[in-house]
């Protein structure tokens, strides 16, 4: 009806755009500052940028050990709560079991427990009690990937639940009228149609695993820290490497940068939250 | 046709990592918030006090003062990303050049971690030396300082909750609004309804779900924000930005107050899950059991 | 519209599909739907928030917490037979 | 109640033009039905004339006002779309009232019309109910009721019975039918469907590609199609096309289609050699001894009537007759055909000779 | 130190290492033997010295002997809570603690810790000839339990010291100036008066010329305990409240009322000191915790400042760092009257005498080895570069190396200072409930730095909390 004045939405755009990424360009200009500079008045524009940190950071073996462990666990975590919650999902909106409303809403709660509190008894459940022989979990990637399932299975059953209510029940009953076996059906006809609501959930976990922090610094020692415990090394009493910090920061937001280009084109069409319904 | 066993085989591996990850753990604080265990008190031991902590905790005015600013950066935060991401969701339904990108540059703040926001805006904040105070003096000779005021500190908090946050609720509200179909709102449009009419007789209600569901999510994270205030303002000035969970945190940890410490826990989650709950059952659970 | 008749059309009558059945309104007295562990719930959550508001108000005027649990096991009870 | 005057409307998307210079005068009272393809535009139009779509150019008028800038709602229309629109967020109550509440009308009047016009509508029962509550056909009378109550100079519908079965299609043509005739108001009526357009209209205003074909009462467009176009649409079974030319053998003029089927011709002064389409309505056969041969394919017989599929070589023919007939495949029958229901179409305008 | 600058000084260590291989390697190598295989764990803060013992001492350590040594380097509070888990949960993950010096107390109560000496005795095939107890400085008594026998070896020890600007307290027009307004010689305070005077005049001097420049630093973060630090261990003191005000032989009293001494007179006066020089402060003070500090003088935004004697290194030497290298100098804390003389007499200290010892939790599965290491690490032999590397001194004999010698030099006296004024300063008080109390009592002391609580009255509640929680955790009866 209106016509739209592509101006305004440039400008307002732009506006929008530069607030947005104001704190991402200072992150960078941090990370190519000399220590030295960092503490005195700032600048907006950047001038000589100083390589050193990359250079530092790049260098650094334990960090590149770091970013591997980060890798893996948070796409393992992200692939396990995917598929985990899209199982979970299949099963909650297509079968009549008794209370499972009440189980979606109970297993959304794992995600509110604030975690400072947790940690002592997950720390003690993976050294003592989830412990086979010498193998214990604590310091695992494979324990990571399990812990971080208490806040990213929640969220992939709660965002996935819609995606699942929304494909209708009648393609499941035409493929089993067409001989096709409960697996075939959920692997052939239902998975591949949840595809967007897939790709979102396995992006936005894969990043809240990928961020985590409080849980990988307590729970690994040094086989499986990840990138953002690595952060907490350059916080010290002698001073914070805000510089290196900052370029280890760069470098967190380079492969999760990559991932969510890949499937920004998903990410509207799967975000279904509460989707409605005729 | 299909069995439930199918159903409950599938939910199985859930159920279990939820459980030997999350309810085990809970069951455990649970133990434990009924103990006075200090293990660098005079008896380091778990010594079982009954309800003590929980007859402490409800005269607690460091507690009870941080569940008020919880409560009051949550509903300032999530309420804010909600009419920004709206207003935003909205402009993004207009056809203009470069959508694509501004859509992808606004999503940008997602992906970052919490704890390096909380550097960066540190690092923006500081007194004197951030450049925002630094030009907010110099071009407008406005003072801010997050360690002396504690209304710039918690407004730098939400502000920077806002700028983290607020592109997952756009981006859900424009998968709400794009879903929506178009013939109720030219109905209303016939039917003599204004714009403001709309939003709130059509638009609201209809993408409600996807707001509630919204709200739940960032509710139960808002809730639960450490890594952010601890690295921004460690949750100072005072006691301005000690949000439960920076008061947990620091009960637990540097204070080693495992007992009470559970306690505190016990009842921020107790309080957590009512407010999801009752918003649970009376705007979410009614739609999707009818239909 | 006053100025029409108000008699219903005369095809309206030809009732066609099956009208949709509308859930039953529910059993207890709740105002929502509940199975038996939605009421064990709200019980443990009125337990704790009783208990809570009798330590803060009430025990320190001399009443035992006792008075406040047996209270809140009596409302369970009523809840979880009857909600 | 008004008037409708759409006068030389033009709809254009970006480059491309969709609507051609569209000319629809509708009186007052009447009830028109805007019938076509999909794709021919008249949803477009029907939207245009609700304020949905923006005019590119010409003028449309309700009443003595052009409406072109006026905002829907003061339009004074009221529309029923082909979802019904209902909200799903209201009762059924709540959706009839909401043009009154919109208009800030006072509670009772909202209260006196909504249950009039479910009165009208046999809904009393259901005004509590949720749309997702209802059947389809209580969910399009819901749609009708938000309308009644605006009590409008215009109705629109837009193809409001394609959801619904088609037992209920007839009954619910009869009831908007009855509605109309109740409240006299001007309708404008949507639909690809040439039976409701038929049964319905007043006036039936035939569209394709952003064009309006003809214009005319039903018996009219039946009677006299302006093209084969129309020809072929309005009417069921339709009218039978077959391509040839005239010829004059032996003095008697004749047609024969380019299988040579020679066909009885109308009066016409068309010349000699003159290439056409022969149009004849299956109705208007019957089957005689002295008719024309053809091979039958398919014998159809519903009951009241049977319906004969034949050929000659690769023109088709179908016939309705009224008697019981039964014939095997590939056996032959003997069409005969009143020259006077014959039309004749010139092969390249395509427009009646 | 930078890493870049530590990589280099390490490749050279480490070949001056190798070329300095003698006799005693027989002797790591014998002694090693049984534990080939074995990799230990360590946990520490990742500051200097310790990324020190990471990227040089380890390496060295496993090329001598073959034992793997992995050190594990985080932040400060994540150290404590993961060394801790480990030692309370016996799980034995870590084969070597850091343990801060204010935390042995706590440490030393749960019996977490290994007695080295016994093990050592115990074991004479693991004695080296290099190590020896008697090396250590007096700073390694800080890690002795009862019976004398050391828990903990020493890797790094500071004083907290008052550093100032030589090029503007040595600057002629200056001086004039100073002289002109206050009647007295531009030197560095002895007494808080001066201290608030120099401050003042030196705001007033960068308001008046347009500079980044400020009369002090202040460790005044309002909601982390360092500026709870500052003011117990730093400025107390110095006004002759020691032990944070507590008295640990009178039943542990805080308050005036039972004895104590955190809300007295003294100590109000010693708050309001410090409190007030926050008007002469940088802005950045109120967030500014130790790392600040260094920071803010590093970038010359102070003329005087106490800082801690882990950043005085930095700050004095490290050009990528600091812009005022070679224009730092060092003296002792400004003092009330008396208080020397107190301290002096045996009674009290002056400031902070800071640091940290490796532990062996007595959870660890690989004690010997990692007393192996443990001895490695406090030899003689390679304390000097790692003092270069590293500001810190622990061992006698490393004051007298040469390469220390001139380190000495750049830092303006600082390791004069540390051992010829070492004494006048001090450890943590002997508590074992630190942070506990610190925390109980932090959200009071904020509110004293905010100013929604005045300093009489918060140090009143302050004084009560502590008492109150030492009940709690049953340390007072």
């Amino acid at each position: 009806m209106k016509k739209n004045n592509p101006i305004i939405a440039i400008v307002f755009w732009s506006l929008v755009s530069f607030l947005t990424l104001f704190p991402i360009y200072w992150l960078f200009v941090i990370s190519v500052k000399p220590a030295v500079q960092l503490f005195s008045t700032p600048d907006v524009i950047l001038s000589d940028p100083y390589w050193g940190n990359y250079a530092k950071v790049w260098g650094d073996r334990l960090l590149r050990s770091y970013m591997v462990n980060s890798l893996v666990i948070s796409t393992g975590n992200a692939l396990l709560c995917t598929i985990l919650g899209f199982f979970a999902c299949y099963a909650l909106s297509r079968f009549k079991m008794a209370g499972k409303e009440s189980l979606f809403f109970w297993t959304i709660t794992n995600r509110m427990a604030p975690p400072a509190v947790f940690l002592l008894p997950l720390f003690l459940l993976m050294t003592q009690v989830y412990a086979v022989g010498d193998f214990r979990l604590l310091d695992t990637r494979i324990g990571m990937i399990l812990v971080y399932c208490t806040f990213n299975l929640p969220f992939a059953i709660w965002t996935l639940r819609p995606t699942l209510d929304g494909i209708p029940k009648e393609l499941d009953e035409a493929a089993y009228v067409d001989g096709a076996s409960s697996w075939k059906v959920i692997t052939e006809i239902v998975f591949p149609l949840c595809r967007p609501g897939l790709a979102v959930t396995l992006i936005l976990t894969w990043v809240f695993a990928w961020n985590e922090y409080l849980l990988a610094a307590t729970l690994t020692n040094f086989n499986a820290r990840t990138l953002t415990t690595g952060l907490s090394e350059y916080v010290t009493t002698t001073g914070t490497e805000w510089g290196i910090m900052a370029t280890i920061s760069v470098f967190t937001l380079i492969p999760a940068l990559i991932v969510f280009g890949l499937v920004q084109k998903h990410i509207v069409a799967g975000l279904t939250f509460g989707a409605v319904k005729g | 046709m299909q069995s439930n066993r199918l159903g409950w085989i599938l939910l199985a591996p859930t159920l279990a990592i939820l459980f030997f990850f999350g309810v085990l753990p809970f069951i455990y604080v649970v133990y434990v918030s009924f103990h006075q265990w200090n293990p660098f008190a005079a008896d380091p031991t778990m010594i079982f006090n009954g309800a003590d902590n929980f007859r402490k905790i409800v005269f607690d005015a460091e507690f009870l003062n941080s569940v008020g600013v919880t409560v009051l950066f949550v509903l300032f935060a999530v309420i804010s990303e909600l009419v920004v991401g709206y207003i935003l969701a909205q402009a993004f339904m207009k056809e203009f050049p470069g959508k694509a990108i501004f859509r992808t540059i606004h999503t940008l703040p997602l992906i970052m971690a919490p704890i390096i926001v909380g550097s960066v805006w540190k690092l923006m904040m500081t007194p004197s030396i951030g450049i925002i105070p630094h030009y907010l003096n110099e071009w407008f000779g406005i003072t801010v300082n997050i360690g002396t005021s504690p209304v710039a500190a918690f407004a730098t908090i939400i502000i920077m909750d806002i700028w983290h946050w607020t592109p997952l609720v756009t981006l859900t509200l424009i998968a709400a609004l794009v879903s929506l179909p178009p013939d109720p709102f030219e109905q209303a449009q016939i039917d003599g309804a204004n714009k403001r009419q709309i939003f709130f007789h059509i638009t609201v209600p209809m993408i409600a779900p996807a707001v509630v569901a919204t709200v739940f999510i960032r509710l139960m994270d808002a809730l639960r924000t450490v890594d952010e205030v601890w690295m921004l303002t460690g949750g100072g000035p005072g006691s301005a930005t000690r949000f439960v969970g920076v008061h947990i945190f620091k009960e637990v940890f540097p204070k080693t107050n495992y007992g009470y410490g559970s306690t505190i826990s016990v009842i921020v989650l107790y309080l957590t899950i009512v407010a999801c709950w009752l918003l649970y059952v009376t705007m979410l659970a009614p739609r999707s059991k009818k239909d | 519209m006053s100025n029409h008749d108000n008699t219903p059309l005369s095809s309206a009558h030809h009732e066609e599909e099956d009208t949709p059945a509308v859930s039953s309104p529910k059993a207890g007295f709740l105002p929502i739907e509940t199975n038996w562990f939605d009421r064990l719930f709200i019980s443990v959550v009125i337990w704790v928030a009783l208990s809570l508001l009798w330590f803060r108000f009430i025990e320190p005027m001399g009443l035992s917490i006792w008075i406040s649990n047996a209270i809140a096991l009596a409302l369970a009870v009523l809840i979880i037979s009857k909600g | 109640m008004a008037q409708v005057k759409i006068d030389n409307v033009i709809k254009r998307y970006g480059s491309l033009q969709v609507m051609h210079g569209v000319n629809v005068d509708i009186n007052d009272g009447e009830f028109v039905v805007l019938v076509g393809p999909s794709g021919c535009g008249k949803s477009t139009l029907l939207r245009m004339l609700a304020g949905l779509e923006e005019i590119s150019d010409g003028t449309i008028s309700i009443g003595e006002r052009v409406v072109n800038d006026v905002p829907p709602k003061e339009r004074d229309i009221a529309m029923v779309f082909q979802s019904y629109a209902l909200y799903p967020h209201k009762t059924v109550y709540d959706n009839i009232g909401f043009p009154l509440k919109m208009a800030k009308r006072p509670q009772d009047e909202i209260d006196r019309k909504v249950t009039g016009a479910a009165d009208i509508l046999d809904l009393t029962k259901y005004l509590k109910r949720y749309p997702k509550e209802l059947s389809g056909g209580q969910r399009q009378r819901v749609a009708m009721g938000r309308a009644i109550v605006r009590d409008p100079q215009v109705f629109l519908f837009d193809e409001p019975l394609s959801n619904l079965d088609a037992k209920l299609r007839v009954t619910m043509r009869v009831e908007i039918k009855e509605l109309h005739q109740r409240l006299g108001t001007t309708i404008v009526y949507v639909t690809h469907d040439q039976i409701e357009a038929m049964t319905m209209a007043d006036k039936i205003v035939v569209m394709r590609d952003g064009r309006v074909e003809q214009i005319g009462a039903p018996l009219d467009l039946y009677d006299n199609p302006a093209n084969i176009f129309v020809a072929g649409f309005i009417g069921s079974p339709s009218m039978n096309f077959v391509h040839g030319q005239i010829v004059n053998e032996g003095g008697v003029r004749q047609f024969r289609s380019d299988n040579g089927l020679m066909l009885p011709l109308p009066d016409t002064s068309a010349p000699d050699g003159t290439k056409v389409t022969y149009g004849i309505r299956p109705e208007h056969i019957t089957i005689a001894d002295h008719g024309v041969p053809l091979r039958v394919v398919v014998v159809e017989p519903t009951g009241s009537e049977t319906q004969v599929f034949a050929k000659h070589g690769t023109d088709f023919i179908d016939a309705m007759v009224k008697d019981r007939f039964k014939a095997a495949p590939n056996s032959e029958v003997r069409f005969a055909i009143d020259p006077a229901n014959v039309h004749l179409f010139d092969r390249e305008t395509e427009q009646r000779l | 130190m930078n890493t870049v600058f530590k990589l280099a000084a390490s490749a050279l260590a480490l070949s001056f290492a190798a070329g300095m291989a003698n006799a005693d390697d027989a002797f790591w190598k014998e002694a090693a033997a049984p534990y080939q295989g074995v990799t230990l764990r360590g946990v520490t803060e990742s500051s200097p010295p310790s990324l020190y013992i990471r990227e040089v001492l380890a390496p060295q350590f496993e090329e001598l002997t073959g034992i793997r040594v992995d050190i594990e380097t985080t932040s400060w509070d994540q150290m404590f809570d993961k060394a801790i888990k480990d030692m309370e949960a016996g799980t034995g993950i870590y084969d070597m603690v850091y343990i801060e010096q204010d935390i042995v107390y706590s440490y030393l109560a749960r019996d977490f810790l290994t007695d080295t000496t016994q093990l050592l005795a115990d074991n004479p095939a693991l004695k080296a000839p290099t190590y020896d107890e008697g090396n250590f400085t007096t700073f390694a008594d800080y890690f002795r339990g009862e019976n004398g026998h050391l828990y903990g070896i020493p890797m790094e020890a500071f004083i907290k010291i008052y550093l100032y600007r030589t090029d503007l307290f040595e600057d002629p027009e200056i001086q004039a100036s100073f002289k002109e307004k206050t009647g007295r010689d531009l030197a560095p305070a002895t007494t808080h008066a001066e201290y608030t005077e120099i401050a003042k005049f030196f705001y007033e001097y960068g308001q008046e010329n347009d500079l980044q420049l400020w009369g002090a630093t202040v460790q005044g973060h309002t909601g982390h305990p360092a500026s709870w630090y500052e003011y117990v261990e730093t400025v107390a003191p110095t006004f002759g409240i020691y032990n944070w005000g507590i008295d640990a032989d009178n039943n542990y009293a805080a308050t005036v009322a039972n004895g104590g001494e955190m809300n007295s007179d003294t100590a109000k006066e010693a708050l309001q000191w410090w409190l007030d020089l926050r008007q002469y402060a940088a802005p950045e003070s109120n967030q500014s915790t130790w790392t600040e500090v260094g920071t803010t003088f590093g970038a010359g935004r102070a003329a005087q400042g106490l800082v801690y004697g882990e950043n005085a290194g930095w700050i004095a030497a490290d050009d990528t760092k600091s812009l005022v290298v070679g224009k730092v100098g060092v003296a002792l804390p400004p003092l009330a009257d008396g208080v020397m003389a107190e301290v002096e007499g045996g009674e009290g200290y002056i400031g902070y005498y800071d640091g940290g010892a490796f532990g062996l939790p007595s959870t660890s599965k690989n004690k010997e080895a990692a007393a192996l290491f443990l001895e490695y690490i406090g030899q003689n032999e390679v304390q000097p570069d790692w003092a270069v590397a590293a500001p810190r001194v622990t061992n006698t004999a490393t004051y007298d190396d040469p390469k220390v010698q001139d380190m000495n030099e750049e830092l303006g006296g600082y390791y004069d200072m540390l051992r010829d004024k070492g004494y006048l300063f001090a450890g943590a008080p002997a508590y074992p409930f630190h942070a506990q109390l610190r925390e109980a009592m932090a959200p009071t002391f904020y509110s004293i730095l905010t100013g929604d609580s005045s300093v009489s009255d918060g140090l009143d509640k302050m004084a009560e909390i502590a008492e109150a929680t030492l009940t709690e955790l049953g340390y007072r009866k």
